[in-house]
């Protein structure tokens, strides 16, 4: 009886600690990121789990609104570019305050783009930048080495921070807590593998967040992180694609599938035979089952791709040369070509434990379709990632964000840029320079349909060596609880500065 | 001390074990190990338990304490008495009370029967305290404990050591200290010295008589060696494949085959006359060893007739088809055909 | 007197003994052939290793392989799925009944070819410094203490790493981090066994060390290491599932056990037929193994039995 | 026992150095560079360079290893790593107590339930007091771990809503592992007493102490158990050593940010210094953890007290 009674308290007691009542206004917002943070200084990382984070702390001078494509003003009010395309005048917004509540001063921009310049982590965003200037204390002035019509884009993955801070903190930036942002929210805590904490900037100029305070963890396995969600850890989630069906029939929840700013793809390296042969890459440009591939990895949820971008990035092509699913003629081009079927044609490589190793069986499946044999290759992403660079593979399944312009692909293909491509062009096969001067003549100018009408062009000569072929856009499952508002959600970079919790 | 030794040689019996078998059940196979023995001791009296590996012997004694293997180790059939009452028929609670207290036992390696993990003191204490009907306080116990072992040769300045720090026959002389703390009125010495030095043999035998002898003790030796039958015993039994074959007075079992004085030829089991012609005599140097040629029967499949006809030199017909009943001659007894029709042996009742 | 009562016994003792020995295995295959337990994982041990074999000619190998998107996570027959998929289809429509067949072909070849590298590296090794002993004994003890200081799953994927994916490099990476153990294992024995009287006869009758090894020290081991070869086919059937987990397992389409619960884990919810039949798979080998290995120890070393 | 104690802490400096050159030289042979890591896909040769620069890397091994040992042995630095920056000796004070906690709660948990399991199967040999537990505990040995973890999860988070799936915020974020843990390792830890137990009652000395009158428990728990405990201490002493850092899965499972996990996103991204410190305070964590397991024995046992002991010059 008495353990009876005892059994029973413990329980009560448990149920208690687990359910938590806090009040309504003062309710924190639960989130999570899918890895640990590596670090806060938002100039020394390229990690997109990272950039996801600081988005919410740091601001650049002008931010690109994912969903709209336009350009918003955030730390610069306006700008303007010079007629030679060459020089951008950006206009520091007046009154703005860093976190430690010290005023932002042009002298901060031009420290931080200075310090981004000397990044290797960022510094490639700034690769047309010669020199930046303060003219006066809220006006400053980016002087580019060649035109670049994507600048504006590549700024918007540059933060501006207090020079202050960053100069106090020195070789520590970035691994402790930090107030050199102007963002909606300012860290209050930080343990960059355990969790981290921020609060609403009172000061903020577009007017204080409505959601008060913030809470992250890091959690890295998928179905750990869906029942951390479900059991009201977590207020909003990027779910497991696996188990959407379930969580969008569940009324408990709000769901919405956003597609991703990514593209995941095949590259094939020509270089290596029986791949040299153009008929065998048709072949295998045919062959490939998109919808296949896409209800292998995302249930059907994904969109098909026939670009190398999302149509939503700023001059990515929507019409041109583009290959679908067709085994007959994939038959055919076997025929044609110098290889008997049943010809093996090398190593499918992709990293373990995300979906591409799924492409990649079903790459495998479809190509043996079609009489071609292949094996696979399941690597870590590190090891994959530099066999790719370093042209050691025959297939490769992959994917890339985009930052929101077409010009962001230029570093996988163009060939001045050593060791960032995934097919390497330059070489006897292919005509290597036109390509190169595509791509740098999408740049040159800022008016758009010339530059849709480059980029078309571009489109249809990759597609034309059948080296980079596109599959999908991957989506992004939603999910958050009712009592959360969340205007719009967007592909990569959720703003929680524009959530608000429901009125009872 | 309990003035034992006034009860000597009376006619109760204090053991006495009747038509006892013991039987080791497996899933693979039953071992008959002892079949149907029958012996008897009265207070203060030592009786020699002989015979070769596997006869039989460790098991009677394991059947006497109650610690045969629980799980395979079964009584077929039999008592065993002791002061009048079963042991066989008594609960766990009230065998417990009897092992240790009644009955002590010494067993062959004393290199293993210790327990490692615990010095001698605690030990041969733990006897004390199991038995603590008339409530020794801790001191008095330790006090007890000193007494034993002075008893028993060793300093007292050494019951904190542990087992590992004392010599085979040292240890040897703790586990006697331990079984016979409670004083015991029944010791059974399971082979005490066979794993000893032959030099400290001697030493221990000596000790064990002298201490039966002072505290006077009954005492059952299993021994395989003679030599050490002669000096203690009062009576031997012999055992083969775990029947006795000649149960006797040690000058009966010991007088030699066909020596001066005897009736007929043969006083003996053949068994029993090879086991003594085994051994080399002092006083005979142009006798020959002559070993007992073969090896005991399989005691998961022991023969129809006598267990020692396969060996048996004397063997008839009749010894490989009936098992041979009992044949006496006072207090001397023998299980063997060629006794059926000789003159002053009669046959027994089981 | 006394004296040659003991040695005369003895002698028979000795007859004893050798008698025993002869029928030594005799005795410990009818000891086994009593114990139902052993005698059953025996026999699932065997007829996997028989599915295993013959797996070609029950489901060709094609189909564990051909996909079907249509039947993705398909239910089993039984249960209302399509029929003729026993066990259902995996996230790729692929029959998962021909794919836990096929797969037990890798993790039993994983299984048995780790743990008899092994025993063949393991037993060597611990023989030779068990044997030899001195400076050879420590320095090799010494090394292998480094080994055992990295924590095995950790060794096993940096090697994995290093090397690369395959069932080579697998059964290498999972071999390496059970050697240091094993050869602490034989080597104990080996001192054990050198002690006996009949080694230093071999000795003294000019026997050289690799001889004496091989005809005297190793036999005398085998019990010890038939147990632990059993115990560990079981284990390193785990460890692959693990190392799969982790994303370092055989490269896929191949099925293999541990690959195919990984690849079941995110289905465990909306289909988890995906991680029971391979699971249950692992189980059962794992299981089975295990009463056989503890009833040949039982059958080797009968005193651990009543 | 001092002087003992003083050469197996002397005996640790060889394991760190042979332990860390080993690591160096296993992960200069994974293919890339941390520099190409860090960056990922889409970035130029030339930052490449400039960060493999910036972190030391583009020095031969050796060199590197050199400087590394130098520090390590006396500066008691063990680098910063190369993805966070932060030094290795922060990162490493912050996880190793997590995976002390969960690495002791589990085999605490294992020992609990294993051990009089064990004994009762032993004790009850061939009855089904043994071939339930010892059933269940091949069964469970048999788990993977992330699979009994993604279970208590469903029930304990999900169904129940007594734990959380995540995180490390209070003594409650423990429970789970402890379970998913100890659970399988229990499972060992009662395979393990059984047979120790069933060969210690088959030794004399328990049946010279059941010949003394003791009772079956006094005879299983006095003299039986202490015996029978050696095997057991070294399998929960390993076991322990293991779980500190080889708990990835069930650290990754309830994002307990221990020692494991840590050393594994090293192994990914070429982070020498992670990998190399996390795996020189495992080995060195795991040799003290021997060390106490052989002290233990020497507290039990008084025969190996003696060997230790004895040990003079």
């Amino acid at each position: 009886m008495k353990k009876v009674r005892m059994a029973l308290l413990v329980t009560l007691v448990l149920m208690v600690f687990a359910f938590p009542a806090p009040g309504a206004e003062e309710r924190t917002l639960n989130l999570s990121t899918l890895a640990p943070l590596t670090t806060i200084d938002p100039h020394a990382t390229s990690n997109i789990q990272d950039i996801i984070f600081h988005r919410q702390i740091f601001e650049p001078l002008f931010f690109q609104n994912e969903a709209t494509g336009k350009y918003e003003p955030r730390v610069a009010e306006s700008y303007s570019i010079s007629d030679d395309n060459l020089t951008y005048t950006f206009n520091i917004r007046k009154g703005i305050k860093f976190h430690n509540g010290e005023a932002l001063k042009a002298d901060d921009v031009v420290f931080s783009l200075n310090r981004a310049l000397k990044s290797s982590k960022v510094r490639s965003y700034l690769a047309s930048v010669a020199e930046v200037k303060a003219l006066d204390d809220y006006t400053v002035t980016i002087r580019l080495g060649q035109p670049n019509a994507a600048f504006l884009n590549s700024q918007n993955m540059i933060m501006i921070l207090s020079r202050k801070e960053v100069e106090e903190q020195g070789d520590e930036f970035g691994t402790k807590l930090t107030l050199a942002g102007t963002g909606p929210f300012y860290l209050t805590s930080l343990q960059h593998d355990v969790e981290w904490t921020c609060a609403a900037f009172a000061d903020y100029y577009r007017g204080a967040a409505a959601i008060k305070k913030l809470h992250y963890v890091p959690i890295t396995e998928a179905s750990a992180g869906l029942i951390a969600f479900e059991s009201g850890e977590l207020d909003w989630y990027i779910a497991p694609i696996a188990n959407w069906d379930a969580l969008t029939n569940n009324p408990k929840y709000r769901t919405e599938l956003v597609t991703a700013n990514h593209i995941s793809y095949v590259a094939v390296n020509y270089e290596h035979p029986p791949l040299n042969d153009d008929n065998i890459r048709l072949a295998i440009a045919y062959a490939i089952d998109k919808d296949a591939m896409n209800i292998a990895c995302y249930d059907g949820n994904a969109v098909n791709a026939d670009f190398m971008a999302p149509p939503e990035n700023t001059g990515a092509p929507t019409k041109g040369v583009v290959y679908n699913y067709d085994p007959e003629k994939a038959r055919e081009y076997v025929k044609k070509s110098a290889f008997p079927n049943g010809t093996k044609i090398g190593i499918i490589n992709c990293s373990a434990g995300g979906y591409f190793e799924k492409m990649a069986q079903v790459l495998q499946s479809n190509l043996a379709d079609i009489g071609l044999i292949c094996d696979i290759n399941r690597l870590d992403s590190a090891t994959n990632l530099e066999m790719a660079r370093n042209q050691k593979y025959d297939l490769l399944c992959t994917g890339l964000s985009p930052y929101g312009d077409y010009e962001s692909l230029r570093m996988y293909s163009y060939t001045k840029m050593k060791g960032a491509y995934m097919v390497k062009y330059e070489g006897e096969k292919f005509d290597y320079k036109t390509m190169d001067d595509l791509w740098d003549a999408g740049i040159a100018t800022t008016d758009l349909g010339e530059r849709e009408t480059i980029y078309s062009r571009l489109s249809d000569w990759i597609a034309g060596t059948a080296t980079l072929l596109p599959i999908f856009h991957k989506v992004q499952p939603y999910a958050w609880t009712p009592n959360l508002v969340v205007p719009v959600n967007y592909p990569n970079y959720p703003q929680v500065y524009e959530w608000s919790w429901a009125k009872k | 001390m309990k003035a034992r030794t006034e009860n000597m040689q009376t006619d109760a019996p204090l053991l006495s074990v009747k038509n006892l078998s013991v039987e080791y059940r497996t899933d693979l196979e039953t071992v008959r190990a002892v079949n149907g023995i029958g012996f008897s001791l009265r207070k203060g009296e030592t009786l020699g338990l002989v015979g070769e590996t596997g006869a039989g012997k460790t098991t009677t004694a394991l059947a006497c304490m109650g610690l045969l293997p629980e799980a395979t180790g079964h009584v077929a059939c039999g008592t065993i008495e002791l002061e009048g009452e079963n042991l066989l028929e008594l609960p766990e609670s009230e065998m417990r009370k009897v092992r240790g207290e009644r009955i002590a036992m010494i067993f062959q390696d004393p290199m293993t029967s210790l327990n490692p993990v615990m010095s001698v003191d605690e030990q041969i204490a733990e006897a004390l305290e199991l038995h603590n009907e008339d409530n020794k306080t801790a001191r008095q116990i330790q006090e007890r404990v000193d007494e034993v072992l002075l008893m028993v040769g060793i300093p007292a300045s050494r019951k904190h050591d542990y087992p590992h720090q004392f010599s085979g026959g040292m240890k040897q002389r703790v586990v006697i200290a331990m079984a016979l703390a409670c004083e015991p009125t029944l010791l059974i010495a399971d082979e005490p010295t066979t794993a000893l030095d032959v030099t400290i043999q001697a030493q221990v035998i000596n000790m064990i008589r002298g201490l039966r002898d002072r505290l006077g003790t009954a005492m059952i030796m299993i021994t395989h060696d003679l030599g050490i039958v002669a000096q203690t015993c009062d009576n031997v039994a012999v055992m083969y494949a775990g029947r006795l074959i000649e149960v006797g007075r040690a000058a009966d079992v010991f007088l030699p085959a066909g020596s001066v004085g005897s009736v007929n030829s043969i006083e003996h089991h053949p068994y029993t006359a090879g086991l003594f012609g085994s051994i080399p005599s002092l006083r005979d140097r142009a006798r020959r060893l002559t070993p007992i040629p073969g090896l005991m029967p399989d005691p998961t499949n022991l023969p129809k007739g006598c267990g020692f006809a396969p060996r048996c030199l004397q063997k008839t017909p009749l010894c490989d088809e009936e098992s041979p009943c009992a044949y006496g001659s006072g207090a001397h007894r023998v299980r063997c055909h060629l006794f059926a029709e000789r003159d002053g042996w009669r046959k027994e009742d089981e | 007197m006394a004296v040659a009562g003991v040695s005369t016994f003895n002698s028979t003792q000795e007859e004893v003994l050798i008698f025993k020995k002869e029928s030594r295995w005799k005795e410990v295959i009818r000891r086994l052939k009593k114990d139902r337990l052993a005698m059953l994982g025996l026999a699932v041990v065997c007829a996997m290793i028989l599915f295993a074999l013959l797996a070609d000619a029950i489901v060709p190998y094609s189909v564990a392989l051909k996909m079907n998107l249509k039947l993705k996570l398909a239910l089993p027959s039984w249960a209302g799925g399509p029929a003729g998929y026993w066990f259902g289809c995996d996230g790729y429509g692929r029959d998962l009944f021909a794919r836990c067949l096929h797969g037990s072909r890798v993790s039993l070849l994983i299984g048995f070819a780790t743990s008899f590298a092994t025993l063949a590296v393991g037993s060597l090794l611990g023989a030779l410094v068990g044997y030899v002993g001195g400076r050879l004994d420590d320095l090799v003890m010494r090394a292998l203490d480094i080994f055992s200081a990295i924590p095995s799953t950790l060794f096993a994927m940096a090697v994995v790493a290093a090397m690369g994916p395959g069932i080579v490099n697998i059964c290498i990476a999972i071999s390496l981090t059970n050697i240091p153990g094993f050869v602490r294992i034989v080597r104990s024995s080996v001192l054990n066994v050198a002690e006996q009287e009949y080694i230093e006869a071999a000795r003294a009758g000019g026997a050289s060390i690799p001889y004496i090894l091989v005809k005297h020290v190793l036999p005398n081991t085998v019990g010890t290491l038939i147990v632990q070869t059993t115990a560990n086919v079981a284990s390193m059937i785990l460890t692959a599932a693990t190392l799969s987990f982790l994303g370092l397992g055989i490269n896929p389409p191949q099925p293999e056990w541990g690959a195919l619960v990984s690849e079941g884990k995110e289905f465990l919810r909306t289909a988890p037929h995906l991680i029971l039949f391979p699971g249950v798979m692992i189980c059962v080998a794992s299981f089975s193994m295990s009463v056989l290995g503890d009833g040949l120890r039982d059958a080797l070393d009968p005193r651990l039995r009543n | 026992m001092h002087r003992f104690i003083f050469k197996r802490l002397l005996m640790m400096i060889p394991i760190v150095i042979g332990v860390s050159f080993l690591i160096f030289v296993i992960i200069d042979m994974i293919p890339g560079d941390p520099g190409s890591n860090l960056l990922g896909a889409g970035a130029r040769q030339e930052d490449i360079d400039m960060l493999n620069e910036e972190l030391g890397y583009n020095r031969p091994l050796l060199q590197r290893y050199g400087k590394y040992m130098y520090d390590a042995l006396f500066r008691f630095d063990l680098g910063k790593s190369y993805a966070t920056k932060k030094p290795v000796v922060t990162e490493i004070s912050n996880r190793l107590p997590i995976s002390l906690t969960v690495a002791f709660n589990a085999i605490l948990f294992s020992l609990v339930f294993g051990v009089p399991l064990g004994v009762l199967s032993a004790v009850k040999q061939n009855t089904l007091f043994d071939r339930i537990p010892t059933g269940l505990a091949l069964l469970l040995a048999a788990q993977p771990a992330f699979l009994i973890g993604l279970l208590l999860m469903l029930i304990f988070s999900l169904r129940l809503g007594w734990f959380p799936a995540n995180g490390i915020a209070s003594w409650k974020s423990y429970v789970m592992p402890m379970i998913a843990l100890g659970l399988p390792y229990g499972g060992r830890q009662l395979r393990f007493t059984r047979s120790s137990m069933l060969e210690t009652i088959r030794q004399d000395y328990v049946r010279t102490a059941k010949a003394k009158g003791a009772t079956a428990r006094l005879v299983i728990w006095k003299h039986a158990m202490k015996n029978a405990l050696l095997p057991v201490i070294t399998v929960a002493g390993n076991s322990f050593g293991i779980l500190i850092g080889g708990a990835i899965a069930t650290e990754t499972l309830f994002g307990l940010p221990g020692l494991g996990s840590f050393i594994v996103a090293g192994i990914k991204q070429k982070d020498v210094p992670v990998v190399t410190g996390g795996i020189i305070v495992f080995a060195v964590v795991f040799s003290f953890v021997i060390l106490a397991v052989d002290l233990s024995y020497a507290f039990v046992d008084p025969r190996i007290r003696a060997k230790y002991s004895g040990r003079r010059g």
